[in-house]
């Protein structure tokens, strides 16, 4: 029989709402909550050995402690499988949710599964990293939940075989999988184009690249006291690139200190970029990354001043996969920074 | 246009001293067949094989598969402008031997992909494991050019279809299905509460190996231009292609076109099938543009609410599958398209080489670079010594006992973009 | 212009066309083209103009403008999409190539830009 | 990655050449460039000159930073 652990936050073990959303993890034996309605569709092919509740205030205000707790009372018990929420539409749920599934998996190595509403912000986040059932937007629809999810945690206990997201049941995470649909492809292709022609809604099975977009952001009131940051996407690193980022599909970016640096030349700054014929760049990379300029400005009082640190990828604007991820992450502190504006060159 | 299809079905293949078709059975002289291949001076010798399904046989490497069929009654014969004479086709009477096939097999360029399993893992992707199929190994004299040896291949699976479908020309279908395409005013007349949808076939057309061919003429050099769908039902396209296996569409494709059944099965209820456009997929780019220019211009001539566009091939193809698709968006025309993915091994690369917003309605044929296990087979029909290339060799993954772990894109017609099968990807 | 690693390609239009010999792979041809196109030449034929899979050939042949003009997005997007889909193939396959595979591949190569040079 | 940038709520420029990329990367001010091997330089010219180049666009930026918007836009003056 597979051994679960289930994590589920204060309201759904029935501690309270939000006035209760601070408490610490705590680890219980056996059944709490929505526990419950797993282990009946589990039937005897696995078993719930414990829950750990924890308040979503704590968790989201305390991460890195938290996930440590959590991890260490989940290695206990060595489970065969990880299952977090379902969380719903609850935002600070679904993101500790996700998290600390993520947390699991990669530091315990077992599978893990969690269950949120699409909308959910933490489904963005981890629905590329980890499994997460898309489930309505409220508790009502905790059956429904658990009628998709407990199947799949079987199989990824079990370690069978994950079938294509529609299957399954969980959010398209980026990785396509084959399967053989009821009918054939002609046939499906007739009855998207009826939908499509009577404004029915219709599921395309190849979603195109997202384009969504984000609203600008209010002018910089006074540009001479801004502290201004560059960013860019052509490459530019310290000569010899350090770091040994890949000329394209990059696993990491680059963030190198500027500091007294009043103008980059071909001895001190290259081009890590292999999306572009670099000659040019090597020779001068003021032409991808403008330093010299910058620091003009700063000197004429134009800016307040130029960041200490310039952050580099070697993403190419044509790329579908983005470095979205790493631009999330250093975006984050160039704020804690207090960066006022970001000046992004891309080649 | 109206056109009767009698259907015989085939549930057996048999050799026999005389061909013909008996309760279900295709009975094959083997001599006579062959005797028919070598009539082309091209080949020196030729072999005839079976392959039914569930025996353990393995065919590679394939190059067409076509459908026997015959004309009973109206103008011209099957594969018109190729083996009869140019006659408009598509009205009368048409039987089918379904159920069985001719599998052309032939090692034109070395490293030719495209294999049928009759049995195990292999058989569930592609539609010609559950035929019963009349497999031509044909072996081409020394000096023969690699142009002249792929329409020297080409041609004796058309004799030889023709041949079997003459077998049908007096029996009594077990089936019959019609279909009728009226005119766009009569046909206006009768359904004007229904949308109106037309079908857009991408045919291949980039050279050597990459050839379509419509009533004769090479597509490349064809502008976009407009068939009834019976037309095709008839053998007035055809395939000269011989590489991309799992996504290239076979003669037998072309015959049996998914979409055409399809849209003609909601036909005059919940939408007017109005007719098919057919264009190119070029190499050259202007021809890109101006094919698809010309595809979005004739949807808004024949005054289509909707079209499905159908791909062919992999790579380039990509293209010309979004200019149509942009193209005749704008012109407020709603649009679906079908094509198969190369999302690399894992599934998560980049699945198409171009990509645009308008594309909001995509039927998928399935991951082509996903790894799929193909257990031995007891008879290999074909040249063996192509499952080296194909899966790598030894060090590859062509194993010692004669398996092969190898991308599905080996197998013929296992992501066809036309929506022939089951298989999508998400 | 014409640029190609296919020898074959070289020899028959190196008279009648500037011709671009690279000494290096499917990929260096990509590249090369790349370059060019950020100075503002323009592609005339697709870079993936062949449904022979960069899996299964090192031969590539791609015409482009000889003239520079402004900057041609479709054509790079067109050769950035390439270049993204040249990656995801293994190219395992490509160190089991005979000299008589080597021929055929070339010979494709060939027609397939030729189908396209017969319209220029 | 401009995006990402937007969304923590700090205002960016986007420097490149192929304006059409970036509008449909989703950047709100954006301010073409010279050439992808080189937006802001070309070494066709002088040093002084590519440095007065690299001085027109930046300062082009430094408006766009300042310049309230609502949609995306590209300041090409």
């Amino acid at each position: 029989m597979l051994k679960i652990v289930h994590y589920i936050n204060q309201f759904f073990a029935n501690v309270g709402g939000e006035e209760m959303a601070h408490i610490p993890a705590e680890v219980r034996e056996g059944i709490v909550g929505p526990g419950l309605a797993f282990q009946q569709a589990f039937k005897d092919e696995a078993e719930i050995v414990a829950t750990i509740v924890c308040g979503d205030s704590y968790f989201n205000e305390n991460t890195d402690e938290a996930k440590k707790i959590i991890i260490e009372m989940v290695k206990k018990y060595n489970p065969d499988l990880f299952i977090a929420g379902p969380a719903f539409n609850a935002g600070r749920y679904g993101v500790a949710c996700g998290t600390i599934a993520q947390a699991v998996k990669d530091e315990l190595n077992i599978p893990v599964l969690t269950g949120m509403y699409i909308e959910n912000p933490g489904a963005d986040m981890y629905k590329n990293n980890i499994y997460i059932v898309s489930t309505k937007n409220s508790a009502a629809g905790m059956r429904d939940a658990v009628k998709k999810m407990a199947p799949l945690a079987l199989k990824l206990g079990k370690g069978e075989k994950i079938g294509a997201s529609s299957e399954e049941g969980y959010m398209p995470n980026g990785k396509r999988v084959n399967f053989f649909e009821k009918e054939r492809g002609s046939k499906r292709a007739v009855k998207m184009l009826l939908a499509k022609l009577n404004d029915k809604e219709f599921e395309t099975e190849f979603p195109m690249p997202d384009f969504d977009r984000v609203a600008p952001n209010k002018a910089v009131k006074d540009i001479t006291k801004a502290k201004i940051a560059l960013v860019t996407s052509g490459g530019i690193v310290p000569k010899g690139n350090p770091d040994h980022i890949e000329s394209s599909s990059a696993s990491k970016y680059g963030k190198y200190d500027i500091d007294g640096v009043m103008d980059l030349t071909e001895e001190t700054y290259q081009t890590a970029h292999g999306g572009y014929d670099p000659v040019y760049a090597n020779l001068d990379p003021d032409r991808v990354l403008p330093v010299d300029i910058l620091r003009e400005f700063e000197k004429e009082g134009k800016i307040g001043s130029l960041h200490r640190y310039f952050y580099t990828t070697v993403g190419n604007g044509t790329a579908v996969k983005s470095a979205k991820a790493f631009a999330a992450e250093y975006a984050q502190e160039l704020k804690a920074d207090g960066v006022d504006a970001v000046i992004l060159t891309s080649t | 246009m109206k056109l009767e299809l009698g259907y015989i079905f085939i549930k057996d293949i048999q050799f026999s001293d005389v061909s013909k078709v008996e309760n279900g059975t295709l009975y094959v002289n083997k001599e006579e067949v062959k005797a028919l291949i070598l009539e082309d001076q091209n080949f020196k010798s030729a072999d005839v094989e079976l392959a039914k399904p569930g025996e353990s046989v393995r065919i590679m490497p394939v190059k067409d598969v076509i459908e026997p069929r015959v004309k009973v009654e109206g103008p011209g014969g099957i594969f018109p402008g190729m083996v009869n004479k140019v006659d408009t086709v598509g009205s009368g009477k048409t039987n089918v031997l379904k159920g069985a096939a001719v599998v052309t097999t032939g090692k034109i360029v070395g490293f030719q992909e495209g294999i049928i399993d009759m049995t195990g893992n292999g058989a569930q992707y592609s539609p010609f494991s559950m035929l019963n199929n009349l497999v031509l190994v044909c072996e081409p004299i020394d000096s023969l050019k690699q142009h002249e040896h792929e329409k020297a291949l080409r041609f004796a699976g058309y004799k030889v279809a023709l041949y079997l479908g003459e077998l049908a020309k007096n029996l009594t279908p077990d089936e019959v299905e019609v279909f009728e395409t009226p005119t766009l005013i009569e046909g206006l007349k009768k359904y004007p509460d229904l949308p109106r949808v037309a079908y857009v076939l991408m045919l291949q057309s980039q050279g050597l190996m990459h050839d379509t061919y419509v009533y004769g003429i090479d597509a490349k050099q064809s502008l976009t231009t407009m068939i009834y769908p019976t037309e095709i039902m008839d053998g007035a396209i055809v395939s000269g292609n011989c590489v991309s296996a799992c996504d290239k569409n076979t003669t037998y494709h072309h015959l049996n076109n998914p979409v055409i059944h399809d849209l003609f099965a909601e036909h005059g209820k919940t939408l007017n099938f109005v007719g098919i456009i057919i264009t190119n997929e070029n190499v050259y780019l202007a021809d890109k543009e101006r094919s698809s220019n010309w595809s979005a211009k004739l949807a808004e001539y024949l005054g289509v609410d909707g079209v499905i566009v159908s791909e062919e091939g992999f790579g380039n193809p990509d293209t010309d599958l979004i200019m149509n698709c942009k193209k005749i968006e704008s012109k407020g025309i709603k649009t679906v398209l079908i094509t198969d993915e190369y999302a690399g091994r894992d599934g998560t690369s980049q699945s198409l080489a171009d990509a645009d917003v308008k594309a909001d309605a995509v039927v998928s044929g399935g991951n082509a670079n996903e790894v799929i296990q193909l257990p031995p087979m007891e008879k290999i029909i074909g040249h063996v010594e192509v499952a080296d290339v194909i899966a790598g060799g030894f060090d590859g993954s062509l194993h010692k006992d004669g398996s092969i772990t190898a991308e599905l894109q080996v197998i013929t017609g296992a992501t066809n973009e036309m929506g022939f099968n089951k298989l999508s990807a998400r | 212009m014409i640029i190609t690693n296919n020898d074959w390609v070289l020899d028959k239009y190196k008279d009648s066309f500037n011709v671009i010999y690279i000494d290096g792979s499917f990929k260096d041809v990509l590249i090369a083209v790349r370059d060019k196109l950020h100075l503002g030449h323009e592609l005339l034929t697709h870079p993936l103009g062949s449904s022979v899979k960069p899996s299964e050939t090192p031969y590539k042949s791609i015409i482009i403008t000889d003239n520079k003009k402004n900057l041609s997005i479709n054509s790079i997007y067109m050769i950035e999409n390439a270049i993204i889909t040249y990656d995801k193939f293994s190219k395992d396959k490509l160190k089991f190539i005979t000299d008589k595979i080597r021929d055929d591949l070339k010979l494709i190569d060939l027609t397939v830009l030729e189908s396209a040079l017969n319209i220029l | 990655m401009v995006k990402e940038i937007e969304r923590v709520g700090i205002p960016v420029v986007h420097m490149c050449t192929i304006v059409p990329i970036s509008l449909t990367v989703g950047a709100n001010r954006i301010v073409p460039t010279i050439a992808i091997p080189h937006p802001l330089g070309n070494p066709s010219l002088t040093i002084e000159e590519e440095r007065d180049i690299r001085r027109n666009l930046l300062t082009r930026a430094l408006k766009a930073l300042e310049t309230e918007v609502t949609e995306q836009t590209v300041f090409e003056k």
